[in-house]
């Protein structure tokens, strides 16, 4: 039986394929998109101005208190109703970098404020500009708190794609759930979903770990 | 779907949401505390130097997260029977929410740890205290700090997440609103409805997180 | 850039300046004003407010009253580009703040490169003969963590002077020195001194105070309670305050 | 948006277009599933390919999954809805159905070697009973059973027959039809389907009211089709028999 | 516990020490030996190798060859428990390493009633005095960072004495204090020393060495280059090396 279905399921391998195309197209758009974004967000909720921290502050919050699937269901089915109609893949990538930005600000918001006061004041009493005391002196020392969850992120995000589904994409769960129609195991048929998965997402660790390890040597690592 | 969107159905539908919400919390309350547990041990087995303990801990932290839950989900419950051990759906499903988390958490606290400056551990290590105090007293009040946003991102990711129970029938938040949606065709009404339920949720999170900052006494933890 | 202030006279005026932390008054009416190219050292018991003071000037505190006048420019006017003005002051911390992800070098020309805009190259090469006359020439891609206190508290140094500032602030600039580096470091200081720069030191460094300071500014419990040349201060102290003060140095 | 559709007629707008758009919600045999070769196909992805060709135009398939198949409707992303829905007066409150064009009706299984062997066994109190999310058959067995414990699955048929097979649950509900087609991918004889219905339903196509120029036209092609043979043919190869097992 | 070593004879003994920071021979065949009761300062330029040679007592660093006895154990032998040996040794750091979550009077009490276990009213009120002793009895609840530099220093020192170890080491405990506060704070140490506490102090107070210390150390480049009673050392310093590092103290 076993052997039967795994002869079913080979022969699904081009839309596994293209499921697999779909998931990486908008995770990659969009985690660069929202990497940007993010960090830009972060680093205006760190700055001076109260307003425009507040309103970032509200609408992170609203993003990341609500379920994706909302977003994403407001965003293909509901704008249409105020005239602004956008295609499945374009509202994918609407909501998938805006969920990617949201977290993103958070945790480097986070990061920004765990580095240490006396950094701050040596850079603006070296008089640094606001950019470059971001981009000198807190950001690289931030990233060191930022990079492990920030990968975090990523990894959530490209799992989160999935949701995509719910607006007619066909990304690699969605295969899964179209495959385990005609071959109904779903501990096969996922098992496989998950290792298109791990294809995709363990580089990524692997390569956030290198970074880490770089930057703590030059940090004297602690020892416990 | 707004221009007649329906308040009166969602009143009907209330005590069903309710119930939803009630299930989502406890399930997501005792998960995290799962995932506490399991992070928590974890991470102390990744900062461990010698590779017996790091190098199961390292697979296992990358092998969760780089695999959707939805996998590990079909693996504890469909898996599982296969080797015997047949387990209620909310058990399987904290279970399965508990360890998916606890990866995350564990690679937070690794990360909150290992951000502590060197002198604070050598001044633990220089009174004489051991390894246990040094984390419980220096360490780790140190490191909750820099943890207590990711780890509340991260409760938030887990009661979301939760709503993934959906598929092996357990009725939660989500679920009560997808009936609305299946049952009377009004996804809008359904969908809006979960996400301010959440969102009630999330504040109720957030407020709990700044709460046991406080909690603490980490009032005067700037550096 | 330079607005004119009416009565201007000092390169650095405080009028009237209070500070508060809490309940905490830890400046209290302090006036004082400090000439271009003069060099005055602050010293007094620890907990005094030297510190909090010479933050004020290039506004790392803010203070509640009173004025803060530096290089013609009111701290307090919100027209006043603070970026710009800090510039021109160098601020050395008394617990160093060097940048834990830079090397020595680095740490050394970093606003150099990004504020002054010196070609990289060349903010090297000055940076590099800064760090060999405070002996560090052997730690130039050292990082902070690889470095001795007094290797550290000396990189802040060059890291300060790099700059090459109008003003200079220093906040116990030897304290984590041995007497022989002290004298070092105090020499690397007096030539950029004599080179008419505006210094404000805090030290308890009293043959420097001799040999380079206009003027030392005697603190406690947040005001200024003598304020005269070295001679003065040293043989003639004139409040109960400074004499006693001055025993325990002599004593030692 | 929508009332500029209305006004223009939306049989006129498809024309113009040249496209008919219709949702699909692929839930598996015989309905609509993905073929062998990946193919779309199915019973009624049959049926709305006929419809599309009456009409002289191509036709688009949208495959949302369940939580995007409404509101593709209602906000006119899709013309129609083809789906084994069944016509409730609660649903038909939100969107307009087509005449019924087949009955079917929720129908009881369980494991062949286990210990259930009739719809009264699985009325026993506590027993496990695994019904779709959402579906008919999770009434029908609310009713039927008030004793069991319900688990509404979501995700489609063919989960429900993996959790009798696995042991998750004693007995499924679901529409008999759907429970034939989708045991085939079992070993003959893994199930035993009970005979006797929990009820007889009806399974209808939708559109939105504001379409009725498309519902007219849609109720006539159901009664052409049905009148020359070619709706029958099209239930006889998918519902009634195995046939579509050896092409797809 | 203890185990007898033979040819014992000090409460710190480094036979033939190296230690190495990559290619940087940091401490060099260092042999030093010593006795209880014994107050050695320690004093060199700032590199020398002062500090390293002070953690490496506690443990702090980790040494390449040659043998290090502290209280009759040795450092590299498994069987010596690290951390009951380190409740005897206190420390106090040259970057202070305060606890930047506890007040300065947790920072004081913390050890004692978790590894000494002494109850908690107890252990508060000896704080509470110590740290009245350093002149910090306004600011038992004051965090670190609402501390001046000299008073952070002050709390550490004040958390190292609260432990009433058997031997303690203070790398330059004096450096952010003024020349007042330097004398109290060494009158503090001083009657700890009588007390009969083995002590070896990184310091370049040469007042404190000739009051109390019964030796010397003095180092370059990670040698002890010359080792004497701080009357010798001081009047007839044996290398030229210590010769031009006493004639700057002296000119200072
Ligand atoms: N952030 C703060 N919150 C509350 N009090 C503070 C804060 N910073 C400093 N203080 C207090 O203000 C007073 C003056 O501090 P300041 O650092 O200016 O002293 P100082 O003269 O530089 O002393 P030292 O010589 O020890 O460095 C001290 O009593 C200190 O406790
Ligand atoms: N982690 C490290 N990695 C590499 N080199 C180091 C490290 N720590 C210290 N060093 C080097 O070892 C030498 C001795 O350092 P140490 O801190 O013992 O000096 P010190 O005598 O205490 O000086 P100071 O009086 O300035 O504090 C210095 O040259 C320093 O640069
Ligand atoms: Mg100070
Ligand atoms: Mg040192």
């Amino acid at each position: 039986m076993i052997w039967q279905q795994l002869q079913s399921l080979a022969g699904s391998y081009p839309l596994a394929l293209r499921g697999l195309g779909m998931t990486v197209m908008l995770s990659l758009v969009s985690l660069v998109l929202g990497t940007l974004i993010g960090f830009g967000l972060g680093i205006l909720r760190t700055g001076g101005n109260r307003l425009i921290s507040s309103v970032i502050g509200a609408w992170v919050d609203l993003i990341r208190g609500t379920p994706f699937l909302v977003q994403i269901f407001l965003i293909f089915f509901i704008l249409p109703e105020l005239g602004i109609e956008l295609d499945a893949f374009t509202a994918g990538i609407i909501a998938l970098t805006n969920l990617a930005a949201c977290f993103i600000c958070e945790i480097v918001v986070a990061g920004i404020r765990s580095v240490p006061t006396g950094q701050v004041e040596a850079a603006l009493a070296s008089g640094l500009s606001r950019w470059h005391r971001m981009r000198q002196v807190v950001l690289p020392q931030a990233m060191r708190i930022v990079l492990p969850p920030l990968v975090g992120q990523y990894v959530l995000l490209i799992k989160d794609s999935s949701v995509v589904s719910a607006i007619g994409l066909t990304d690699l769960t969605r295969v899964g759930w179209l495959v385990v129609q005609r071959v109904p195991n779903g501990l096969l048929v996922f098992f496989l979903v998950g290792l298109g998965y791990f294809i995709v997402c363990y580089p990524l660790i692997m390569l956030a770990r290198r970074l880490e390890q770089r930057m703590g040597a030059a940090h004297g690592e602690v020892q416990l | 779907m707004l221009e007649n969107f329906s308040l009166r159905t969602i009143v009907e539908y209330l005590p069903l949401f309710g119930q939803g919400l009630v299930t989502t919390v406890w399930l997501s309350v005792l998960s995290f505390a799962g995932a506490l547990a399991v992070g928590i041990v974890l991470a102390a087995m990744n900062l461990q130097r010698g590779w017996l303990f790091r190098v199961p801990a390292k697979a296992y932290i990358d092998a969760v997260r780089a695999t959707p839950l939805l996998a590990q989900l079909y693996f504890l419950y469909f898996g599982l029977p296969r080797l015997g051990i047949i387990l209620p759906e909310l058990v399987v499903g904290i279970l399965a929410l508990s360890l998916n988390s606890g990866a995350y958490v564990a690679e937070i606290i690794r990360a909150g740890i290992l951000s502590i400056p060197r002198g604070q551990v050598e001044a633990g290590v220089a009174s004489g205290m051991t390894y246990v105090q040094r984390m419980r007293l220096v360490i780790l009040p140190q490191a909750f700090k820099v943890t207590i946003p990711p780890l509340l991102g991260q409760a938030i990711v887990l009661v979301k997440d939760s709503a993934l129970l959906s598929l092996i029938a357990v009725a939660e938040l989500t679920r009560a609103g997808q009936l609305l949606a299946s049952d009377r065709f009004m996804p809008a009404e359904g969908f809006i409805t979960i996400a301010a339920f959440y969102l009630l949720l999330y504040y109720g999170l957030k407020g709990l997180a700044a709460l046991s900052g406080r909690w603490l006494g980490l009032a005067g933890a700037r550096t | 850039m330079t607005k004119p202030i009416k009565g201007r006279t000092g390169m650095i005026e405080f009028r009237g300046v209070n500070k508060w932390f809490g309940t905490l008054n830890v400046l209290k009416d302090i006036t004082l004003s400090v000439e271009p190219r003069e060099v005055v050292v602050v010293c007094g018991p620890s907990g005094s407010g030297k510190s909090t003071l010479i933050r004020c000037i290039n506004g790392l505190e803010t203070i509640r009253d009173g004025d803060l006048v530096v290089d013609g420019q009111r701290l307090a006017d919100p027209a006043t580009n603070m970026t710009r003005l800090r510039t021109e002051i160098g601020f050395v911390f008394q617990s160093f703040n060097l940048y834990p992800h830079k090397t020595a070098l680095e740490n050394v020309t970093l606003a150099p490169i990004h504020v002054r805009k010196i070609p990289r190259a060349e903010a090297e090469k000055a940076g590099r003969e800064l760090l060999a006359k405070v002996g560090l020439a052997d730690k130039v891609n050292a990082y902070p963590a690889q470095l001795s206190g007094g290797q550290q508290q000396r990189v802040a140094i060059a890291r300060c002077l790099g700059m090459r500032p109008k003003i200079m602030l220093f906040d116990e600039p030897t304290s984590a020195l041995d007497p022989e580096m002290i004298s070092e470091v105090l020499d690397v200081m007096v030539a950029v001194a004599e080179e008419g720069m505006t210094m404000m030191v805090v030290t308890h460094e009293m043959g420097f105070a001799r040999k380079v300071a206009q003027r030392v500014v005697f603190m406690d419990a947040g005001a200024i309670v003598e304020s005269g040349t070295p001679d003065e201060f040293f043989s003639h102290p004139k409040t109960d305050r400074s004499r006693a003060f001055l025993s325990k140095i002599l004593r030692h | 948006g929508l009332t500029a559709a209305a006004s223009a007629g939306t049989l006129d707008e498809i024309t113009k277009r040249g496209e008919l758009r219709v949702a699909v919600q692929t839930q598996g045999p015989p309905f609509s599933l993905v073929g062998a070769a990946g193919e779309r196909t199915g019973s009624s992805v049959e049926l709305a390919e006929l419809m599309a060709k009456e009409m002289g135009v191509k036709i688009t398939f949208l495959d949302f999954d369940w939580d995007g198949l409404i509101p593709a409707l209602l906000s006119g992303k899709a013309d129609l809805l083809v789906a084994d829905m069944t016509p409730t007066l609660a649903r038909a409150m939100k969107v307009a159905f087509t005449k019924p064009y087949m009955y079917t009706g929720s129908t009881v299984f369980t494991k062949a070697d286990g210990k259930f062997k009739s719809t009264e066994d699985c009325k026993a109190k506590g027993t496990k009973i695994a019904v779709l999310l959402g579906a008919t058959g999770e009434k029908e067995a609310k009713k039927a059973f008030p004793d069991a414990d319900i688990k509404s699955y979501k995700g489609g048929g063919p989960l429900l027959l993996d959790a009798v097979n696995n042991g998750q649950a004693d007995c499924g509900v679901n529409d008999v039809s759907a429970v034939k087609g989708q045991s085939t991918a079992y070993p003959a004889g893994s199930f035993t389907i009970m005979p006797d219905m929990l009820s007889k339903e009806p399974l209808a196509f939708a559109t939105r009211y504001d379409e009725q120029d498309l519902l007219t036209w849609m109720n006539l092609f159901l009664d052409q089709v049905s009148l020359d043979g070619r709706l029958q043919k099209n239930l006889d190869y998918w519902v009634n028999s195995d046939d579509w097992k050896k092409d797809h």
